[in-house]
């Protein structure tokens, strides 16, 4: 099946810093890809790419095969490519609903007297964020006054109503509560099932694993390697991102170190599933 | 714990009730609502003049040609710029249609809609220069401030040998723009400028574009979060651009009145009045960071700037002193403005 | 529209293409002193003369003017004086580099003191008493002077002769001369507050029109009397809307400075042997402004 | 023994919004107290009383048993308490060695000749951030071009050097990848180890309990409790912090819905261990 | 994979190699340098007597009171913040001083300390309102703008009658005062006027202060993010306000140089000029939003400044035009300066 996207030899530095250097993947409609990688490594710089923030010095962006220029954000949310940024992309003067359908107004009207049309816009912010599990008080309350994970998921919310064909969130999950993390990570699963492409930047294994079909490794702007899930089981992925030495010899250093060495046992316990 | 998932929790107890006064209360115009009033009042208090139908027209004139001037800078400043040069482009607009059709024979017409097209264009240019080259707005004005002002006064004196162009008077067609720009409609025995119908329009519209728009909901987002809107998708060349280019239209607009008005116009006209419109503006509640404001509070901005420049004629104080008390009822005016917002915000 | 550009270029030809700086305290758009620019550079172009023209309003950039004309080794120099003190020091070193001075306009009493040859022209005070005494003389007895430059050393001048001369009661009242539409106002609700005002000074012709608009408009029967020229003014004293404006010939303090020089230059002429030159007042009525609107239709008065 | 420092009875409204109601801990010295709890729940506006920027509505803090008013941030920097917020307190524009030590700027010299050691700060700033493991390209590069991580790395290495009694972290390993993750919670049993009081706010159970002391859990500004570590178990405080149930419920919801099964059985299996 | 945990990785591969030359492309003062050159070049083409060592001293002259002041302000932009007041604060020093002593005999160097004190208030007063109220200081400053310019013009003529105060050569000790504000020193027969020692003096000062101390820091940091400053214990307060305060002092600085130079005053001096200061500090680098330029670069746009106004005077243009030719001037250094910092950072 042809890719609905394919990444190839891209690269990318900002001045004298290299942020990115010869990275391949594809994500196929239909499924996840996962991109994997150390603060740092280039992931946002890669999804800023795909997401016209950015262009890339070297390689091609293929939809559907055919190669392809995103030289604004627009144009990638033309070709049907939402983006949730780490960063977030919101307005924080500017009420919920305003900012939930910033860029892309639904309008009623006609001619001169077309005009936003608020009372649609305010009834599906609520709707998409009760569905997400957010109960907002008030849609008029201006983003910049939500708190740090209310924020990530008006942003989430959004990029789902208007993500048509490929959906990118860039550690959506980070700054969430457990209950909000599984929430995106459902609605991930039902982007995948609705048949669009997905794109998912993670630091925790334990939510990229399950919902991931395949994984791109980051490391210091340099691919690590590109695996089919098939390829590689949950505990070698861990290790790879994890840097399974490290983090070993790092519980040892604690056991030695004063009263740590509860800790550092504790830690070594978990090295398997930690996160 | 929290409740379900998908669960509509019908009230929140964390959310206080909120009373239709306090949610006034946080309105950018209320502020200058209050400030307007209480200026009317000081001002009434001591000028009877001032309070009569006549006074009322009166001040109700400088008010306006600024308030329509002030809403256009309004949603500029909301965007999150400024431009210095809108003062002297009321100056550009005029001259060119007064030297096209008093010193080249141009047809009125046509002249008026080439003195528009020329503001539009340096509106064009400012908004261009600005998004292109991301230097701040109040640069890159200041450099077509200076440039039109050296334009305005070469031009004319090139052409007219004097510093003024005169005679607008007897252009064909002057009977109607005298009607449409600068009658007076008399309501119970006082003529009001037709400008002050001019401005009402002019608010009304600047406040539905910004809150009933998408354009409007662009001009918050621009000012509010540049990296932001861009990355949503929001045109912003295209919204800073015609917001340069709406506030070319005013001062085209201001300007013509004032030719159709005076039937002369001099080289200097409008240069200095750039900081008003700000201040207007501001007064009315604009963050000169952008992204918060409105339509409404820069008219009413305009209209306490109108009222005092007036009434400190009327309440008959020195003239010397004119600036110290403009300075000082600025300053009181905003601080009370801020004081009323900060309540607001403390009891939302 | 072909205006012989006598700014940049060398005299007419064979002429005696003398370098002759012209630096006042006008500033730039000023109706007065764009009417001495024409004249200076009418006498430039008429003797075939090199001529540069400078402003600024603030004195120390005058001066800084002068030392740049000073530097450039002109021929002779003519400087308006608005705050002789100030420009004290330029000028004494232009004399000692050997450059005639001329001073125009203002600073009459100390230019034989700084070592200029001459002036011409007087104080605003001349004209401020013109004013004074012929509104006194057509029975005003409350005025107010619309000042439209808020600190403008002459206009404060032209208004206390005037007050002096009048003797009755003058108010000053601030007006913005780029907002006319709004000075309007201002002089309208001055006229509708104190309804005994019975004259009215302004100090430039552009807001003697909007103040003769103020006054219909306030239906008050003050007299309107201003300062300076030009063609809607004459038109209105035509028409009577207003009393006499009264005339310093500016024209003539442009030219006349240029023209001496040239005169010192070549012959050592010096008109009036040192003494000052006066241009005027001259009182523009009903009798005379119907040949003069031309005039200042053109620029020149 | 005295704790370190006591809250009691705090509340906190903005607005109409009540985000804190009648809360109460004790953090001790050498100990770590975690606060848990959903998005939104409070945790930041209950730092920021903690570190100045806040003054609470009600209630009293004690610090060794002496009531204080903590009126500015200096304030409770000069109490010892040294703060990494969630967002972060750093100016982009600035250099990463500036920052570091903006508002404790070491200085050398007497008197007017009295000036800003720079060699000192560029030298501290370095180690401290090797230390972390990051090893920073040019100490010169402005902070608004780090990576998220890369920033929460330096404000945490900050906040760590000036830490003197207390040491807040608000969520410091939520934007972090592994390796540092693991730093930073070796960082807190080390301060913890030096005597210091440690506040440290997380989602993550996983990274709470092994160094955590006290508990206390927040839900909509409301304390649903606070715990010892004797007396709550890990599997207590998961089910407690993801609203056990609820997840249960999604994962059975996932299992049910189209291609979810796969997922919705991961998911479940790792609801114990689930972040 | 990556290093070991606190190994130090003495390469870093993502680093490319940077020349001296490409570091020295990022100071926010190489575009103004740039620009300072190129403006030279262009006018000594045109005019032999503006490379003359007099040239160059007379147009040295006007750029050294311009760049004293544009330190000082630029100081202040970098802490995030305007003072359209400065221009008016010069005035305001030096009638103050004048009125003392030429008409009530105040010893000259009690006066020139009264004046002071009378300018830090104000400057106190900017600051204190500023950060307090949250406004911005743009709005502040253009109310003590205001009251100050009625100030100055209520005050003379209630003293002197007259709108300027005359006569400072008069009074004790002027003459000290003009061999430190006003003297020339004359180097190879030319005389250079003593302010522009004081101006270097003053650029290398303030760079010192921003870049090698403490408070240095903290300008920067409060210019860049407020919020953030106050989280980490940067005194805010105090930084801003002794930041409009040394904004004041340079004010009076210029100011009593002027009126002894001049030996007279005007009640409108320096109005008008706070635009200018802005101008060349933007020139020269510094950010309108706070948290970027430097001392050296609001110097060399001072000194950009200096050359295009008295360039266009030895080119012999058309003074009508001056304005035209220093806005385009002013936008073309701005451009440049920009394309210079984008390409060095691009490069970087
Ligand atoms: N605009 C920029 N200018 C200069 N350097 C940049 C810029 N954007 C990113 N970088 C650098 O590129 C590298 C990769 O950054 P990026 O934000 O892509 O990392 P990341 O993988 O998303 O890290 P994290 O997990 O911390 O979010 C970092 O070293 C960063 O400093
Ligand atoms: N300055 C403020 N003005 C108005 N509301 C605020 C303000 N700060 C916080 N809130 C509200 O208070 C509540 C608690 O916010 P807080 O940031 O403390 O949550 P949190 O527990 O830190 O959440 P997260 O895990 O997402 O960071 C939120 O609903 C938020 O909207
Ligand atoms: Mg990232
Ligand atoms: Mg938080």
């Amino acid at each position: 099946m042809e890719p609905l996207l394919e990444i190839r030899n891209v690269a990318k530095s900002f001045g004298n810093v290299v942020s990115l250097h010869d990275i391949s993947t594809t994500v196929h409609a239909g499924q996840v890809t996962c991109v994997l990688g150390d603060n740092g490594a280039g992931k946002s710089t890669l999804i800023k790419i795909l997401s016209g923030v950015h262009q890339p010095d070297h390689g091609q962006l293929l939809i559907d095969g055919n190669p392809v220029t995103l030289g604004t954000p627009r144009a990638a949310l033309d070709a049907g490519i939402a983006t949730v940024y780490q960063d977030l992309a919101m307005v924080p003067l500017m009420a919920i609903w305003r900012n939930f359908f910033l860029g892309s107004e639904p309008t009623k009207g006609w001619g001169p007297f077309r005009r936003f049309d608020r009372k649609l816009a305010k009834e599906v912010t609520r709707q998409e964020l009760l569905d997400m599990g957010i109960d907002i008080r008030d849609p008029d309350q201006p983003v910049g006054t939500l708190s740090g994970g209310e924020r990530q998921s008006v942003a989430i919310a959004r990029a789902v109503h208007f993500g048509a064909r490929l959906l990118i969130l860039d550690e959506p999950t980070s700054a969430l509560g457990v209950k909000q993390a599984g929430v995106v990570l459902r609605y991930i699963v039902q982007a995948r099932d609705r048949g669009l492409g997905v794109i998912f930047i993670t630091h925790n294994p334990h939510h990229a694993y399950p919902v991931g079909d395949r994984f791109l490794l980051l490391n210091r702007g340099r691919s690590l390697g590109d695996f089919a899930k098939s390829e590689i089981p949950l505990a070698e992925l861990t290790r790879l991102m994890a840097g399974g030495a490290e983090l070993e010899q790092l519980a040892h250093e604690l056991e030695r170190g004063g009263g740590a060495e509860k800790v550092g046992r504790e830690m070594r316990e978990e090295s398997q599933t930690f996160n | 714990m929290a409740g379900t998932v998908t669960g509509v929790v019908k009230t929140d107890e964390r959310v206080v009730r909120v009373g239709l006064l306090r949610r006034l209360l946080v309105k950018p115009e209320l502020g200058s609502l209050v400030g307007a009033l209480v200026v009317f009042l000081f001002f009434a208090s001591l000028s009877d003049v001032f309070r009569s139908p006549r006074g009322i027209a009166n001040w109700l004139d400088p008010a306006s040609t600024l308030g329509i001037m002030a809403v256009a800078i309004a949603l500029l400043m909301i965007g999150g710029h400024f431009d210095l040069s809108a003062g002297v482009q009321t100056g550009t607009a005029a001259i060119t249609t007064g030297l096209l059709t008093t010193y080249y024979g141009l047809n009125t017409w046509v002249a008026l809609l080439t003195s528009l097209a020329l503001v539009l264009t340096v509106g064009f240019l400012n908004g261009y220069l600005v998004v292109r080259t991301g230097l701040p707005s109040f640069i890159i004005t200041l450099g077509t401030f200076l440039m039109l002002q050296g334009l305005n006064l070469g031009v004319t004196k090139i052409v007219t040998d004097t510093v003024q162009v005169n005679n607008f008077d007897q252009v064909a067609g002057y009977s109607v723009l005298h009607a449409v720009m600068a009658s007076t409609i008399t309501i119970g025995g006082t003529g009001f400028q037709i400008a002050i119908l001019w401005w009402i329009v002019v608010t009304i519209g600047g406040s539905y574009l910004l809150l009933r728009t998408r354009f409007g909901n662009w001009i918050f987002a621009v000012g509010g979060d540049e990296t932001a809107s861009t990355n949503v998708g929001v045109p912003v060349m295209r919204t800073t651009v015609t917001l340069f280019m709406i506030t070319s239209a005013a001062a085209w607009f201001i300007g013509n009145t004032q030719i159709v008005r005076l039937t002369s116009i001099q080289a200097q006209a409008g240069f200095g009045q750039e900081l008003i419109y700000i201040v207007a503006a501001v007064i009315g509640g604009c963050l000169l960071t952008g992204g918060f404001g409105s339509a409404v509070g820069a008219s009413l901005g305009a209209l306490i700037f109108g009222m005092t420049s007036q009434g400190i004629v009327y309440a008959g104080w020195d003239a010397d002193w004119f600036k110290f008390f403009l300075g000082a009822m600025l300053l009181l005016a905003v601080l009370a403005n801020q004081f009323v917002r900060r309540f607001a915000e403390s009891r939302r | 529209v072909n205006k012989p550009d006598n700014n940049t270029q060398g005299g007419g030809a064979g002429k005696y293409g003398y370098k002759i700086a012209v630096v006042t305290h006008g500033a730039s758009g000023d109706a007065f002193w764009s009417i001495v620019k024409a004249g200076a550079e009418k006498a430039g172009s008429d003797l075939g003369l090199n001529l540069t023209y400078a402003s600024d309003g603030d004195p120390q950039k005058q001066a800084q003017l002068i030392d740049a004309a000073v530097n450039q080794k002109v021929d002779g120099l003519v400087v308006s004086m608005a705050n002789p003190g100030a420009l004290k020091a330029s000028v004494q070193k232009a004399v000692a580099a050997g450059i005639p001075v001329i001073t125009i306009n203002s600073g009459g009493s100390d230019s034989k003191a700084f070592g200029a040859l001459s002036h011409v022209g007087q104080d605003e005070s001349v004209a401020g008493n013109a004013v004074g005494t012929t509104l006194k003389a057509a029975g005003v007895k409350n005025a107010i002077c619309v000042i439209h430059e808020a600190g403008n050393v002459g206009l404060e001048q032209r208004c206390a002769a005037a007050k002096t001369a009048l003797g009755g009661t003058m108010t000053n009242l601030q007006v913005d001369n780029n907002n006319l539409p709004a000075a309007q106002a201002t002089i309208k609700a001055k006229l509708q507050t104190d309804p005994s005002i019975d004259g009215v000074v302004t100090l430039g012709g552009q807001v003697a029109v909007v103040a003769s608009n103020a006054i219909g408009e306030a239906a008050s029967t003050a007299k309107l009397a201003t300062f300076d020229l030009n063609a809607d003014v004459a038109k209105a004293v035509q028409s009577g809307k207003i009393l006499f404006a009264v005339d310093q010939q500016p024209y003539l303090q442009g030219y006349l400075g240029v023209q001496m020089l040239a005169l010192y230059k070549s012959n050592l002429n010096v008109l009036g042997g040192g003494q000052t030159v006066l241009t005027g007042p001259t009182l523009v009525t009903k009798d005379n402004a119907a040949q003069i609107e031309k005039l200042a239709a053109a620029g020149t008065r």
